[in-house]
C-alpha cells in the first residue's frame, strides 16, 4: 500500500469519489456493507452531538467548544478499526473516535463546560483527555507505544494532531522518538487546511505534510479524510503494519473544518465562502450516504427518523453532564498529589476559615 | 483624549510603534490576518504589510528563537504567544538565550525584543489558558518582567518595553482587556519599566499587587473604608525588577502589608515581595508580611475557579485581620 | 556497610529499584551504553539489557514526553536530563503535562516517573551546565523536588522517589558528586520526601540549606564554633513541598534564620523560606530573617564563578551579623 | 545540482576520492589551484590549533574543549564561500570556519577557558557565539535570514548543527519557519556519526539527515564533508541559491569527529578501533595533501615548516588568552541589562562589603 500510494509521488489514497461512487481502478475494504450502515450512524450521532455542542454553547450553557463538522470521517473510521487494547491519543477534534473508544457525551461536555470530571472518561481505560498544548501529546503516544512494545502486550497507539501542530518541535520529536523504537504508533494528522486562522500553506512549505514521515524513516500515507473508505483501508493498513513490529506509520488525512475553530471564532475573518462550498460539496457525511443510497442501505426517512433519537440522546447527555456539573472545595485538592501535603492542608483551613467568616458576616 | 480599553490601548502603542521605527516588526500565530485570537494586532498587518506584521507556523520556541535572531541583527521584534500557557515551549529560548544574549556576548548583542501574551485567570477558559507564569520569568536574570492593570498604563508600558534594549516579557491580564475604558492620550507617552506606582495613598496598611487583581483590591478597600480602615495600594507595574524602594516607603508607614496575586503562592512573586519586605521593614512591621494568592494546586476549570480566585471580600477579610494583629 | 560517593549511591539505588520492579526503565541521552556522561548509570544496561536502560535521541521534551506515556501505562520511568540547564526544553512537558495528569482525569492516571539531572555549580562548566532551576520546578503545583546532600540521603531519597506514584523532580548536586564518601548499607532503604533533617542542633540562629551548600554551611560552622556561636543546621532534602514544621520549631528557638542557596535569590527557595519564616515564626524573630544565594545576574563562565559562588566564609559573615543583630 | 544528487536517491556529492584523486564523472570546482592551497593551509592551522587546544586542556590550563580533529573541510569550505555580509551561526565545533569569519583565536581560547570576553569576537560582527544548548541556535540563524531579507541586505547565513541536534525540536521548528520565509539560510549538519556515545543510527530512522528537507520544503544536498572540493561546490551553490530568493537550502556533511567528544569524553567506550581506523582513512587533510602533492603545489618540506609556524602562533595566541584571563566583580554585572538596575546595584554593594570585611580579617 505504501508503494502505490506514495505521498512523495503525490498520490492520494481514496475510493469513492465527492458523491459516493466507486473511483476506477480502486476497490471497497472487503468488509460487510452493513458495517457502512453502522459507520454512518455513529457519523450522524457524533455530527448531531457536535452541532448541538455549538448551539449549547451559544444558549450560554457550555464554554468554548472546538467543532468537528466535516471532519467525522477520520475519527470515525479510526473508531472502527480500532480494538479494544488499543490506545486513543487525541488532540481535541475527534469527538467521534472519544465515542467509539468509551467516552459518555456528558463526559465530554463536561469537560467543555470546563469541570475535570470531563477528563476522566471513566469507561475508556485506553483513551487519554484532550490535549491542549499543541503536538505535545505525541510523545506521549510514542511513550505509550513503547509500553505496550515493552510489555509485549497487543494493540497500538493512535495519536492525533491538527496540520497546524506539525510545526511544533514535539510532532517532531515524537516521530523521531517513535521511529527509533519502532513502536506501534500511528501519527494521524487531520489537515483541515488551517489551524484557526493560518493557512496550511503558511504552516510549512512541505508539499504534504505526508511528506514528514521520511525524515523519521516512517511510510506514509496521504489520505483524503473525507473519504470514510479510504481513511478505513488505511487506518486498517497502518494497524496492521503497526502491531506487527514494524514501527510507526504517519497518515495525513485532508479534510476541512467546516465549522467556526473553535464557538469563539469567527471564520469570515480569513477564508471565503466559496472555499467553504468547495468543500461542502465533499462532506464525509453526504458521501457516505449517497454510496448507502446507491446500495439501497438508506432511505431519507430512515435517516430523519434516527436524526430525532440522536437529538434526543444528545439532549438526555447534556442534561445529565448539566447534573454533574458541581465540585466541592476537596476536589481542587486532591488530585494534586496522591496524598494531601501538609501544606496544601493549610492552605484549604485558611479558606475554609475565610468561607466561615464570610458566612457570617450576611 | 479618546476612550481607550486595554486591546485598545495595546493596539494603539504597537501603532505608534510601527510608525515611528521600521525596526518594529510583529508576529505570532493568527497575529498578522486574523489580529490575533484576542484581536489586539487588529488591523495592523492591513496598515503596515505583511512583511511587518504576520502570522508564524505554529511553534513558540520558533517564534521565540527566531525573534532572537532579528534582535540580535538591529530589528525590534515584538512577538505574541497565544496564551500564558503557551509560553512553556518557548522556555529554553526564553531562559537559555533572549536572556543572556547581551551577557554572553560581553555587550556586543543586545536583544531588543518583546515577548507579550494574554495572562492569567479569570475568562472561564480552558486549561492552560489561565497562567500565571510571572514568577518563572521573574526569577530569570536578564529578563524585565511587567503586567499593567489600566489601559494608560498598558500603552505606556509597551511603549518603553518596545524601545527597552532589554527584552521584556509583557503580561496582559486578559481578563481586563476589555473590563475597564480611560481616557488614553492618542499620542507617543512612556512609563518607565521598574517603577511601581501608588495608587491611592493610605496610612494603616500596604497592599501590593498588580494586573486584574489591582481592581479587585480596591473593590475590598471599599469595604475596608467602611470600618475606617486605610489602605496604601501599589500596584507594582513592573514585576521584575521589583521597586523596593516605593514598597519600602510605604511600609515604613504602615507597618503592614498584604500582598495579593493571581498566583499560586509559593515560591512565587508573593513570596519574593514578602522576603522583600523583612529585607527593608524589619524594624517597622507591626503585623506579619502576609500573601493571598492562588493555591498551589493545578489552576481547576472554570468549574472551580470561583474557589481559587482571590476574591474583594477574601481580600477585606485579609486586610481587618492583619489591621487588628 | 560500604563506603560510597553519590554517583555510586545514586547507582545503588537505581540497580535496586531495577531488580525489584519490572516496570522500572531508564533512559537519556548517554544514559546506556556510555552509563552517563557522570557515569551515574554506569553498567546498568549490561546488568538489565537495553530495552530497560537505553540511549535516547537527543530530545529533552521527547525524553519527558515519552516518559509520562510509559508512566500513565502502570510503567516506572527513571529518566536523566543531562545537565540542568538542559532540562529547560521539556519544561512544557513538565510543567503542562507530569505535573498535572493526575488532577487533570481526576487521578485516573498517576504518573510516577522522576526526572533526575546533575544540579549546580562548581565544575568549572561551559555555559548552561551549572544551573541552579529548582525554583521553577518548586513553584509548579504536582510536583516534588528534591535534592540530597549526601551519599546516603541520595540512595534512600531516590528509592523514595521512584517508588512514589507522583513525578520527582530529582536533581543531584554535580559538585559533591564524587567529593562526599560515607557508609551506605547496600541493601534498600528509604528516606521520606518532605522531610527537612536537622543535621546538627544549636541555639543562636538556624541556617537552611540544601544539597552541595550544606558543606559549605558546615565549614563556616566550624568558624562560628570558634566564635561561641551556636548554629543549627538544617537539611532541607525536599525543596517542594517544604518541611514547614522543622524549620519553624527551629526558629521559634534560635529566633534568628539565615537561608543559604547556590541559586540567584530573588523568586527563589531563599525567597519562599524568608515568606515561610514570618508567616510561621513572625513573633519568634530576633534578627531579620537573611538570605544568601547567587546574585540576580547571568551565572558567569568558571572566570567569574568565584565572586557568583557562595563561599564559607561569606555564610560565617552573615551568621556573626545576624547574630549581633 | 539538487537533480544530480538527490539524497532521496542514495547520492552524495563526492570529488575526490580518499586518495585525493578525481572521482570519474566529476569536475573539479572552476576555481584557481592556488586556492587549494590557501585552503589547505588553513585546515592545517586549524587543526594544529585544535590539537594543541586539547593539549593545554590536558595540562590543566584550559576547561572543556570539543576537538574538530576529522571535521576541518567542513568549516574551512564555508570559510571559503563565505562573504563579509554573510553571518555564521555555530554550534560548537566549527573553529576553521570561525577563523575564516574573523574569530582571533586568543578569543576562542578564552571561551573554552571560562571566559565570556571569548565570545565577544571582537573584530568578527557577524559571528555568533558557540551554542551550547543543542540546535537551538539554528532559530536564530532563521530570525536573521528574515531579518537579511526583510532589510533588503545582501547575504546569506550560515546555520551549524551536529547529528544529534537534528532530533532536537528546534532544529524542526528552524527548518520550518526558514522554509515558510524562503529565508537565506544554509543549514549545515555535520554528521559526525555520533552524538557524544550514541551513534546516528540510534538518533533517527531517517535514512539520511538530508532527507529530512523535505519535510519542510528544503532542498537538501548530501555530502563527503571529508572532501572538501564536494564540500566547497555544496555550499557554493547552496549559497548562490539561497541569495537568489529561493529559500534555505539543508546540507548534510557526513564525516567522522576522530577525537573525543570533548576532553572530558573517552571514546573507547562507545566506538571501535576498526571504526576509526577506517574513519582515518578519509581523513580530509590528507584527502586534499595527496591532490596537492599530485599536482605538485606541495611537499612535505613545506608542510613541516608551516605547521612550525602554526605552532608558534598558536603557542602566541595560547599566551594571550591566559593574558587576558581575569574578570572583575563589575564585569559580573554589568551586562546582564543595559543599565544595572538598584537591585543588582545592591547586591554588589552589599558582595562588596562583605569582601572588604574578609579582607579586614586577614
Ligand atoms: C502550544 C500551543 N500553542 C497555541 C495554542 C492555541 N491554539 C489552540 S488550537 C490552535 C490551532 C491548532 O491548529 P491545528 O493543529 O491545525 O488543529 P485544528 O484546530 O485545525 O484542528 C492554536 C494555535 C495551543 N493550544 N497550544
Ligand atoms: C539541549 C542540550 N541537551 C544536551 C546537551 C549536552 N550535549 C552536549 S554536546 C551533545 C552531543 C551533540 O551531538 P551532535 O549534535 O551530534 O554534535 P557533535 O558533538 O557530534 O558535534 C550533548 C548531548 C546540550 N548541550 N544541549
Ligand atoms: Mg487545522
Ligand atoms: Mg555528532
Amino acid at each position: 500500500m505504501f508503494k502505490k500510494y506514495d505521498p512523495l509521488k503525490g498520490k492520494i489514497v481514496r475510493i469513492i469519489d465527492d458523491n459516493g461512487k466507486l473511483l476506477k481502478g480502486e476497490e471497497l475494504p472487503e468488509i460487510d456493507n452493513e458495517i457502512w450502515v453502522k459507520a454512518m450512524e455513529k457519523m450522524l450521532f457524533a455530527r448531531q452531538a457536535d452541532l448541538m455542542a455549538v448551539s449549547f454553547q451559544r444558549q450560554g450553557r457550555m464554554f468554548t467548544y472546538p467543532p468537528n463538522l466535516g471532519q467525522e470521517a477520520i475519527a470515525t473510521a479510526v473508531g472502527m478499526v480500532n480494538k479494544e487494547e488499543d490506545w486513543f491519543v487525541p488532540a481535541f477534534r475527534e469527538l467521534a473516535g472519544w465515542l467509539a473508544k468509551g467516552a459518555q457525551l456528558h463526559e465530554v461536555f463536561l469537560y467543555f463546560k470546563g469541570d475535570e470530571k470531563g477528563s476522566k472518561f471513566v469507561n475508556a481505560p485506553h483513551l487519554l483527555p484532550s490535549s491542549v498544548p499543541i503536538a505535545s501529546q505525541l510523545l506521549h503516544a510514542a511513550g505509550i507505544g513503547y509500553s505496550l512494545k515493552y510489555n509485549k502486550k497487543p494493540g497500538v497507539v493512535y495519536g492525533f494532531v491538527g496540520d497546524g501542530g506539525t510545526s511544533e518541535g514535539d510532532f517532531h520529536e515524537a516521530l523521531n522518538f517513535a521511529g527509533v523504537w519502532k513502536a506501534p504508533v500511528i501519527f494521524i494528522v487531520q489537515n483541515n487546511q488551517f489551524a484557526i486562522s493560518v493557512p496550511r500553506q503558511k504552516q510549512s512549505a512541505a508539499e504534504s505534510l505526508a511528506a514528514k514521515g521520511i525524515g523519521y524513516g516512517i511510510p506514509a500515507l496521504h489520505v483524503d479524510g473525507n473519504d470514510i473508505m479510504a481513511m478505513y483501508k488505511a487506518v486498517k493498513f497502518a494497524r496492521e503494519y503497526a502491531e506487527a513490529g514494524n514501527g510507526p506509520v504517519l497518515i495525513e488525512a485532508e479534510t476541512f473544518r467546516m465549522g467556526a475553530h473553535t464557538t469563539s471564532d469567527d471564520p469570515t475573518r480569513y477564508r471565503t465562502a466559496e472555499m467553504e462550498e468547495e468543500w461542502s460539496k465533499k462532506d464525509p457525511v453526504k458521501r457516505l450516504r449517497q454510496y448507502l443510497v446507491s446500495q439501497k442501505l438508506w432511505d431519507e426517512a430512515h435517516e430523519e427518523k434516527l436524526v430525532e433519537e440522536y437529538k434526543e440522546k444528545v439532549e438526555f447527555e447534556f442534561k445529565k453532564a448539566e447534573e454533574l456539573y458541581k465540585i466541592e472545595l476537596n476536589e481542587i485538592f486532591d488530585y494534586t498529589f496522591e496524598e494531601l501535603p501538609p501544606h496544601l492542608l493549610k492552605q484549604k483551613v485558611e479558606y475554609e476559615n475565610y468561607l466561615h467568616w464570610k458566612e457570617g458576616r450576611k | 483624549m479618546k476612550v481607550m480599553n486595554m486591546v485598545q490601548a495595546i493596539n494603539d502603542a504597537m501603532d505608534l510603534m510601527l510608525k515611528e521605527h521600521p525596526e518594529v516588526v510583529m508576529y505570532g500565530e493568527d497575529a498578522g490576518v486574523e489580529g490575533g485570537v484576542f484581536r489586539v494586532t487588529e488591523g495592523l498587518q492591513q496598515k503596515y504589510g505583511a512583511e511587518r506584521v504576520f502570522d508564524s507556523p505554529l511553534a513558540e520556541s520558533g517564534i521565540v528563537g527566531t525573534a532572537l535572531g532579528m534582535a540580535i541583527t538591529g530589528m525590534r521584534p515584538v512577538v505574541e504567544l497565544q496564551f500564558d500557557g503557551f509560553t512553556y515551549p518557548a522556555f529554553n529560548q526564553i531562559v537559555s538565550h533572549v536572556s543572556r544574549f547581551r551577557n554572553r556576548t560581553r555587550g556586543k548583542f543586545a536583544v531588543p525584543m518583546v515577548i507579550r501574551f494574554p495572562y492569567g485567570g479569570g475568562i472561564n477558559a480552558l486549561e492552560h489558558h489561565s497562567e500565571r507564569p510571572e514568577a518563572y520569568y521573574a526569577h530569570t536574570p536578564g529578563l524585565k518582567v511587567v503586567i499593567p492593570s489600566t489601559p494608560y498604563d498598558a500603552k505606556g508600558l509597551l511603549i518603553s518595553a518596545i524601545e527597552s534594549n532589554d527584552p521584556v516579557i509583557f503580561m496582559e491580564p486578559k481578563k481586563i482587556y476589555r473590563a475597564i475604558k480611560q481616557e488614553v492620550p492618542e499620542e507617543k507617552y512612556s512609563i518607565p519599566i521598574g517603577k511601581a506606582m501608588v495608587v491611592s495613598p493610605g496610612t494603616d496598611i500596604t497592599v501590593v499587587t498588580y494586573g486584574a487583581m489591582v481592581r479587585e483590591v480596591q473593590r475590598a478597600m471599599v469595604m475596608a473604608k467602611k470600618e475606617g480602615i486605610s489602605v496604601e495600594l501599589i500596584d507594582l507595574r513592573t514585576i521584575s525588577p521589583i521597586d523596593r524602594d516605593t514598597i519600602r516607603e510605604s511600609v515604613a508607614k504602615t507597618g503592614r502589608i498584604l500582598v495579593v496575586t493571581e498566583a499560586q503562592r509559593s515560591f512565587s512573586a508573593a513570596s519574593e515581595l514578602m522576603a522583600i519586605t523583612v529585607e527593608e521593614n524589619f524594624l517597622n512591621l507591626e503585623a506579619p508580611p502576609t500573601r493571598l494568592g492562588g493555591f498551589d494546586t493545578i489552576i481547576p476549570l472554570p468549574v472551580g475557579e470561583n474557589f481559587y480566585r482571590v476574591e474583594p471580600e477574601q481580600i477585606y477579610y485579609n486586610i481587618q485581620k492583619l489591621v487588628k494583629y
